[in-house]
């Protein structure tokens, strides 16, 4: 088992290096620099412009730039800001724990909302029930973010007066709760939908034919037997799409003011703050890797069939 | 690792046939191996021992029946002839040619050889392409391999393989999934038929039909052989229709052959434990003749840690001291009736 | 000689609080408040930062040796009580404030002034406020790396400060914006925390903390210079960039104030409740869109080389129309460059009226009677992007100018703007505060900021500049700006669209908001007070 | 032996399934009954509808299968009448059911021993760990090796023989006074098929329960039924006592199966003759042939055999058959 | 045949999705004879911002325009986005896919390795990053979500290959001296389309989605033409002061998406009714 962790984590040195050389050269060719958006409305003269270029080493060609960056990466030094000069580290760390508050509380709302409303649509398959969740889910994933957001910001800061609208709070619980849900819808809509599949087909299988000449309820069939084989088919899909629910964090963070790394990493690429930006991909990347790797291993909990040597 | 038959083993074989000739296909100590990867940064292997062994020829015309229990690796040993495994290691040696490094032959040969070795299936609903009409099925060898090179030669060629096979070539249209399991069968055996081989590989051909079916396609298999001029190596599970189709049967367990013997010698005179214990455990079709059987305990072990010695010593009802030491050879018991048995010397 | 003797004049304030109340003013309280530009905010460091986001934080926490007066419309010394000028106009000597004191207790003196100056001429701190400052002595030499401090800096005593000047012009249009902040250096060369988010200055209001990405929190600064000032006892920016959830906050009385767009201006105008607080101004920006002269059609015409066809485009869109419609209002049409509250506007300046007629003439007569295809870039900002040519496209089509729109990210865009990459492209300029520097965005020479966009040349048009820019005279100073706006609305290098109505909009218990127009954002909260009605009247 | 008591009397079940292919008769009016202590085989080949009795009988017919109707009688009780609830008193406590798949008709990721405690949580309102004591001693029973380790096992560490035992503990741990083994070999090789024929012999034996065998293999009918029904197209086509069945078969069907079947050493004795085949396909449920089922494939048939449906003849203790030519086709 | 005909029509999701499908086809077709008015030529500043009436059943937008014409209009971008994206993502995602489960070896390490990665780059940020490369505009639009997505496509083609593979008619074909192209494309892709369409037509969804979240961000469609996400992402401020802006080209955007599930869903029952949703 521990070996088994460490190989997967030996196995994340060349996907975040792949990823780093991917973003790293996508992000080289983009139109403009740093230089050019750092003043603002007020634009820096061109030759003030020239000088930040040289200063934060844009001049070298982007392979050089890419060693160095490497080289940093290896002694766990991620570049520094060029608009603020700090370290992205430093700039990074703040911004870590409410994004990944917000995305596990959605990750919640999504399932515990999601994988109920899966398993029920897939235990009424065929009825008006099960439609009218198929219709849910899709308008979950087809409905705008922004639109969400700015509902439930309506509907519960305006008119119920009872959630505050935007904002961090200091980590008040309060105001977590519109935007976990707006991220959580989409990803809620999926899950239900991979849960009735998942469902759908342990149903067909022998074992709960075994299950149902035992005599023992459905109730118990349903709880036990069908959601512990149903798991991890939805688990799977969970830690795949786990990668899109922090792409979403980008738009609700805006929306709501929230302090995380999505918003910082979309202005760091509008103000083309390169080292931020690369910070940012870096963190979502290991995110997606842990989570797929404790998916991965939460299987071994559920499937005794999965052994890690 | 260092398990082997002793070299000399089949050697002079057959009894029906000109036994002068060069055999069709002789397989010598033939090996695969599956690797298994285990352990972390030591990257132990381990391996499936899948076929551990195996030697035998076939002669043309003839037909070898391969019997044993699932996991006994004669599906493998059948894909490995047809070089759908790559052996690990040992010799196959078909009309004379090695063609053990399968890959490593020129495109025209392997073509050539592909031609004449040809490969009939168990399930008859995996085996064949969904998506393939049945003239396109039967068609598409032909066309890959240049035979019958006009589409109306073509077409005549598979209007004439349905009907030899029981069907009609109005049926030429229709895809498989309209057609019932022994139908499916009908339409592997003339694929396999197309073009125009000289052995085929039956890997079960029969087991998936229901008993009413499975006469019909015996009887077909066996119509075809004469006409056909073909060699069949036969792998079943079920003694009673290997028996009926072959000419001489070999008996594997664990990977080795641990009997080989023309039909008749073999339900007359099983030297095996294992053999005996085998045709034993068969219910016969007939209340009366209820008897006391050999029941074996205990399971087949896994491929993966096969027991030392005899592989069949843990379960064998007369084994001595030696079998769990040392693994028997094949010895000659005459008449082509082999045996790898330390009881018999 | 003349002295300008400003001190932060109580008349002027009892003067500005009498205007819009009766009774007097009350201390405490939060007031929750806005950094609506983009989602996020940079720096804290005001030296290092141009961007309005960043400034109108910065601006509350630091001051400038000058500050902008939003009720005279021009700037005012600040840090200094006097300055004396020399009579060529090219030596000032300031003398500071004594009871200015930084938030780290320590009392600002001539020394800091001249580190910050140095600070940002030194090219290796890349500063974006450089540019400020080439007008001072020997801070080229700095920039050009021959100088290791500004010769044109000098400190008489700890509260005399003299600078020296390469032109006669007034520094203190220069010297009053946010990047030119005094900071204190023991603050930005500490090691253990970077200044750029530890922010300590001598302004009002003292840095609490920076949820980076979400709001800024300040609090009064008890040893602040004016006495009694500022009111408030906290200040929160909340940084939102969606306006519709900046209207929902407000509207939930999260906000005490709130910038409008024109979508919300539109409807808070026909709320009775709501259109009472507004508080609307002329900001000093000027949307247009600029034409390429060099860019040729296929067959080596270049259409916006010739100026009938840029009048004549300017003829055909109903630009009074779109204002009303489009921008809701929320904009006042353009007649020419300069913004209203820009000395040398001119509001009897000749327009180019909606005439699609004399637009047509005009296009036959420079011979493209069959127009030609046209794309316009732009960024997607609701009132200067993109959207502004799709309401023009339908104008445009009746001279036969099938035009299409490129919205562009904004990095993408400047790109080509740099590169003169462009047929034609809709964006937003300052205009103002100072007409001159305004203006020289369409100088063929001497265009300062970035190349005048439109490649504009006209010889009349550059000497008329310069003339104003020579001359100490402000009556004659303005009145050749006067006729270069003139020049340029003739030759109209651009299409003049307008100028933006700035509006923010205040619950009934703010008090103190003001028009400012250089840009509206740039709140002085020294003046802003809140009825114990607001809900964090009593918040700490 | 005890007196022959009637466990299960089936009478005129018809099952259906209704897709969008038409309906399909599965179980076309199938009346038989199992009596207290005898094994009863039923034979027949894949779609004769072998299987859907036996889930009739179990009431596990899922959608889109449903019991058109019939009366399945429990020592009396129609088990039709009983609600969703008592049904499932019934199942796994008095009819338990053993499935073909050892592989997948376990769940693969339970331990044995919960499996099996199931049983007896469920059944006999036991506590967790006296059922797991329980489990145990039923796997002792089904001649598991060291039962109290693997017990602690899941489906996927054993072998399809083992697994099958389990199935076999499980159907058997509360007593049940009808099991259903519904090809309950099938899967297994010859040598394991021995065992689990052998262990099944013995616990008949020490619980006297009554055993519906179900399966295609006519051997392994003859090693273990006492009374025998051959099924095709749905519908029971002989009923016979197994050593009047396999020595004078009446039905055309259960004729030609015997004949199409290669008994080992037969070529050996007597040299190779073609097997008897059956022509043609087993016909479609959804559309069967008018008349007898069988018409279209028999070789004794008469044109008057297609025209009206044949019904089951009674002949007392020599069985059942469907053909009225039984008689003559024998001669 | 007849077979056929009769399952398809007792698929209710299929024929729905179908009918969804093809009625947005049909639209997209025939804007200009479905379109009251031209989506972007015929604006009118005098009618703007006006709510629904039964002169503009849909109301008409900030620039004068009738927002039922520029709906009708959006889909031929949204569709073509759709389609055209998919088609490239599942080109892509099948090559790779087949080729990776069928040779195995370094090449499956080295194929799942770049799809794992291309499936840890959140999709948008990829997409924004390829958009900002390549410029804006439709066929960029096209070829930056053709670019994102094909992982998921590659992992599933290469399950299915790797479970079809070892299908004895795989193995037959092979038998018969069949060249490897001619194994993963004539005999392998032809069986594991099923699954790969449905995940193409979900996909296509997404894509729409997609497009309606580069458009927020000034990078999709470029104006006047009309994409229901670029409609939605002008409207976005205007949520409550003006919703009819927002309310159809979004119900526009769920009508597709709803009609594409269902599309997928059905195409899944009717190809392999156990295929598991991993998607």
């Amino acid at each position: 088992m521990i070996s088994y962790v460490l190989r997967r984590l030996i196995q994340f040195v060349p996907t975040i290096f792949g990823v780093t050389l991917i973003v790293f050269f996508l992000l080289n060719v983009l139109p403009g620099n740093a230089a050019m958006m750092a003043g603002g409305k007020n634009r820096i003269p061109p030759a003030a412009q020239k000088l930040m270029i040289k200063k934060w080493g844009l001049d070298q060609p982007v392979y050089a730039r890419y060693f160095k960056y490497i080289k940093g990466l290896c002694t766990a030094d991620l570049g520094t800001s060029f608009i603020s000069g700090e370290r992205v580290t430093d700039v990074l760390a703040p911004r870590l724990w409410p994004t990944f508050k917000l995305a596990v509380i959605a990750l919640a709302i999504a399932c515990v909302t999601g994988i109920p409303l899966g398993f029920y649509s897939a235990l009424r398959q065929g009825t008006a029930m099960d439609t009218v969740t198929m219709i849910g889910a899709v308008s979950g994933v087809s409905m705008p973010q922004f639109w969400l957001g700015l509902l439930l910001m309506y509907f519960f800061s305006v008119y119920l007066k009872i959630l505050p609208t935007v904002g961090y709070g200091n980590g008040d619980p309060k105001f977590i709760i519109l935007p976990a849900i707006t991220l959580g819808v989409g990803y809620m809509a999926l899950l239900a939908r991979t849960t009735r599949a998942a469902v759908v087909e342990t149903l067909s299988q022998d074992y709960i034919r075994t299950a149902r000449s035992k005599g023992i309820s459905d109730l118990l069939i349903n709880r036990r037997h069908v959601l512990r084989n149903t798991l991890t088919i939805i688990l799977t899909s969970a830690g795949l799409q786990f990668g899109s629910l922090l792409g979403g964090t980008v738009v609700v963070e805006t929306l709501f003011s929230w302090p995380g790394l999505g918003t910082m990493m979309v202005n760091s690429i509008y103000y083309r703050d390169t080292p931020i930006t690369q910070g940012c991909v870096m963190i979502i990347i290991v995110g997606f890797l842990v989570i797929n790797l404790l998916v991965d291993l939460s299987y071994a909990l559920i499937d005794p069939r999965i052994k890690y040597q | 690792m260092k398990k082997k038959y002793p070299h000399d083993v089949v050697s002079s074989s057959g009894n029906i046939g000109s036994a002068a000739e060069n055999p069709m296909l002789s397989v010598e100590d033939l090996k695969v191996y599956f690797p298994v990867e285990t352990g972390f940064l030591s990257r132990r292997r381990e391996y499936v021992y899948a076929v551990d062994g195996v030697s035998f020829d076939l002669k043309k015309g003839e037909t070898l029946g391969i019997v044993g229990e699932s996991g006994c690796g004669k599906t493998t040993t059948g894909m490995a002839v047809l070089n759908l495994e790559q052996p690990t290691s040992g010799r196959v040696v078909f009309k004379g040619q090695d063609i053990t490094d399968f890959r490593k032959l020129s495109t025209e040969t392997q073509l050539q050889l592909r031609k004449e070795m040809q490969v009939i299936f168990q399930d008859p609903y995996s085996s064949l392409n969904p998506r393939t009409s049945l003239d396109k099925i039967l068609e598409e060898p032909m066309k890959v391999h240049g035979l019958y090179p006009s589409p109306g030669e073509r077409r005549d060629r598979v209007a004439y393989l349905l009907e030899r096979v029981g069907l009609t070539p109005s049926q030429g249209k229709r895809y498989p999934h309209s057609f019932s399991g022994g139908q499916r069968q009908r339409i592997g055996i003339a694929r396999s038929l197309a073009l125009n081989p000289s052995m085929i590989v039956g890997d079960e051909p029969v087991s998936a039909l229901d008993v009413s079916i499975q006469a019909q396609i015996i009887n077909l298999l066996i119509d075809l052989q004469s006409e056909f001029d073909l060699s069949y190596v036969l792998i079943a599970h079920d003694l009673a229709v290997v028996e009926h189709i072959s000419d001489r049967i070999a008996v594997m367990y664990l990977g080795r052959i641990v009997e080989t013997a023309p039909y008749d010698r073999l339900f007359v005179n099983p030297l095996h434990p294992y053999t005996q214990a085998l045709m034993s455990a068969i219910p016969v079709p007939d209340p009366k003749a209820r008897k006391n059987r050999i029941v074996l305990t205990g399971d087949v072990p896994s491929p993966r840690h096969p027991p030392s010695g005899c592989a069949f010593h843990p379960r064998c009802p007369e084994r001595l001291a030696e079998c769990s030491e040392s693994a028997p050879g094949l010895l000659h018991k005459g008449q082509a009736h082999h045996v790898a048995c330390h009881l018999v010397r | 000689m003349k002295i300008w003797k400003i001190g932060l004049s109580l008349v002027l304030t009892l003067g500005l609080l009498g205007a819009d109340h009766s009774f007097a003013v009350r201390k405490g309280g939060t007031f929750n408040w806005i950094a609506p530009y983009g989602s996020k905010i940079d720096t804290l460091d005001p030296n290092n930062s141009g961007d309005e986001q960043n400034g109108l934080v910065t601006m509350n926490i630091f001051r400038c040796l000058y500050r902008w007066n939003a009720a005279e419309n021009k700037p005012q010394l600040e840090l200094a009580d006097a300055v004396d000028i020399s009579p060529d106009g090219l030596v000032y000597t300031y003398s500071l404030k004594r009871n200015v004191k930084f938030h780290n207790g320590r009392q600002l003196t001539a020394d800091d002034i001249i580190y910050t100056y140095n600070r940002i001429a030194n090219p290796d701190n890349a500063l974006s406020g450089t540019q400020n400052l080439v007008f001072i002595r020997g801070a080229m030499d700095v920039f050009e790396h021959k100088a290791k401090e500004v010769a044109g800096l000098k400190k008489i005593d700890d509260h005399k400060l003299e600078i020296t000047l390469t032109s006669a012009i007034d520094p203190a249009f220069f010297l009053y914006s946010f990047p030119m902040s005094i900071v204190p250096k023991e603050e930005v060369e500490r090691m253990d925390r970077p200044f750029s988010s530890n922010p300590v200055g001598c302004g009002p209001f003292k840095f609490v903390k920076w949820v980076k990405g979400s709001e800024v929190v300040l609090e009064r600064f008890e040893d602040y210079y004016e006495s009694g000032k500022p009111y408030l006892d906290k200040l929160v920016f909340k940084i939102m960039s969606s306006s519709a959830a900046r209207d929902l906050s407000y509207r939930a009385k999260e906000l005490d104030a709130n910038l409008l767009y024109a979508t919300q201006y539109a409807a808070y105008k026909k709320d009775p409740e709501l259109s009472k607080n507004l508080v609307e101004v002329a900001e000093m920006f000027t949307r247009f869109v600029a034409f390429n002269p060099e860019w040729e059609l296929a067959d080596g015409r270049k259409p916006f080389s010739d100026v009938r066809v840029r009048q004549a485009f300017n003829y055909a869109i109903n630009t009074d129309l779109i204002v009303k419609k489009y921008a809701k209002n929320k904009a006042y049409p353009a007649i020419s460059f300069l913004a209203p509250t820009t000395p040398g506007y001119d509001p009897n300046g000749k327009r180019y009226e909606y005439n699609p007629e004399k637009a047509k003439a005009l296009m036959k007569a420079a011979g493209y009677e069959k127009g030609f295809d046209l794309e316009i870039i732009g960024t997607g900002d609701s009132s200067y992007g993109t959207g502004v040519i799709e309401v023009a496209i339908p104008f445009l089509k009746k001279i036969n100018i099938s035009a299409s729109a490129l919205t562009l990210e904004g990095a993408a865009k400047y790109k080509r703007q740099g590169d003169r990459n462009f047929e034609a492209m809709i964006c937003s300029f300052g205009s103002g505060p100072d007409g001159i520097s305004a203006l020289m965005l369409f100088h063929s020479t001497k265009a300062k900021k970035l190349p005048n966009v439109a490649r504009y040349k006209n010889g009349e048009y550059d000497r008329t500049l310069d003339l104003a820019a020579e001359t100490r005279d402000p009556e004659q100073r303005i009145a050749y700006v006067k006729k270069a706006n003139e020049i340029l609305q003739a030759d109209a290098p651009i299409w003049f669209y307008n100028y933006n109505k700035a509006v923010i909009a205040h619950h009934p218990w703010v008090h103190g908001i003001q028009k400012v127009g250089i840009e509206h954002m740039f709140q002085d909260f020294t003046e802003v007070w809140v009825e114990a009605t607001s809900p964090r009247a009593n918040a700490k | 032996m005890q007196p022959a008591k009637t466990v299960l009397n089936i009478d005129s079940l018809f099952t259906e399934f209704n897709t969008i292919d038409g309906t399909a008769r599965a179980v076309n009016d199938v009346t038989f009954d199992v009596k207290r202590g005898e094994i009863l085989g039923i034979v027949g080949e894949s779609g004769s509808g072998k299987s859907v009795t036996a889930l009739s009988i179990m009431r596990l017919i899922r959608p889109p299968g449903s019991i058109r109707r019939g009366r399945i009688e429990f020592f009396g009780r129609d088990l039709m009448g009983l609600s969703g609830d008592e049904m499932k008193d019934v199942r796994g406590n008095r009819i338990s059911m053993i499935f073909q798949e050892p592989m997948t008709s376990l769940h693969p990721l339970f331990t044995i021993g919960l499996q099996i405690s199931e049983m007896y949580i469920k059944h006999m309102g036991l506590s967790k760990k006296e059922a797991w004591e329980h489990a145990i001693e039923m796997l002792e029973k089904v001649q598991i090796p060291s039962p109290e380790k693997r017990v602690k096992d899941y489906p996927h560490q054993m072998s399809g023989g083992m697994r099958q035992r389990v199935m076999i503990a499980m159907a058997l741990s509360c007593n049940p006074e009808l099991l259903i083994a519904d090809e309950p070999t099938t899967a297994l090789d010859v040598t394991i098929q021995a065992q689990v024929i052998d262990l099944m012999w013995q616990l008949e034996k020490e619980y006297s329960t009554a055993i519906m065998m179900i399966t295609h293999d006519l051997g392994v009918i003859a090693e273990i039924a006492q009374r025998v029904i051959v099924m095709y197209a749905g519908e029971i086509v002989e009923e016979a006592e197994v050593n009047q069945l396999f020595e004078q078969p009446k039905h055309p069907y259960t004729r030609a199966l015997l004949e199409a079947i290669p008994k080992l050493g037969r070529r050996t004795r007597m040299g190779r003759k073609p097997l008897q085949e059956i022509k043609g396909i087993v016909p479609g449920l959804y559309n069967l042939p008018a008349g007898c089922n069988f018409y279209p494939r028999c070789p004794e048939a008469r044109p008057d055999c297609r025209l009206s449906d044949i019904s089951l003849i009674d002949l007392g203790i020599r069985g059942r058959v469907r053909c009225p030519y039984y008689q003559g086709a024998k001669a | 045949m007849d077979n056929w005909v009769k399952k398809i029509r007792k698929r209710t999701n299929l024929v729905a999705g179908t009918i969804v499908f093809l009625i947005i086809v049909f639209v997209a077709v025939f804007a200009p004879y479905l379109a009251p008015t031209h989506p972007w030529d015929d604006a009118d500043l005098m009618i703007s911002e006006l709510p629904p009436s039964g002169e503009y059943l849909f109301g008409t937008d900030s620039k004068g325009r009738d927002i039922l014409s520029r709906v009708i209009y959006g889909s031929r971008i949204s569709l073509s986005v759709g389609v055209i994206s998919q088609l490239i993502n599942s080109v892509i995602g099948i090559v790779f896919g087949l080729t990776a489960g069928y040779f195995g070896r370094l090449w499956d390490d080295i194929v799942v390795a770049v799809a794992n990665i291309m499936l840890s780059i959140p999709s948008l940020i990829f997409a924004l990053a390829v958009m900002a490369l390549l410029g804006p505009g439709l066929i960029n639009v096209f070829i930056a979500l053709g670019l994102t997505n094909w992982a998921y496509t590659c992992r599933i083609t290469r399950s299915q290959v790797l479970g079809t593979k070892n299908q004895n008619y795989v193995k037959a074909a092979k038998a018969m001296g069949f060249g490897r192209c001619r194994v993963m494309f004539l005999h392998i892709l032809p069986n594991i389309f099923g699954p790969i369409l449905v995940m193409a037509s979900l996909g296509m969804a997404d894509a729409i989605l997609m497009e309606a979240s580069l458009s927020f961000l000034g990078l999709g469609t470029q104006p006047p033409v009309p994409s229901w996400g670029g409609m939605l992402a002008g409207a976005r401020e205007q949520l409550f002061t003006a919703p009819w802006l927002s309310i159809f080209p979004g119900l526009a955007i769920f009508i597709t998406v709803l009609g594409l599930n269902l599309l997928g869903d059905g195409l899944r029952d009717l190809l392999d009714p156990h295929m598991s949703e991993t998607k």
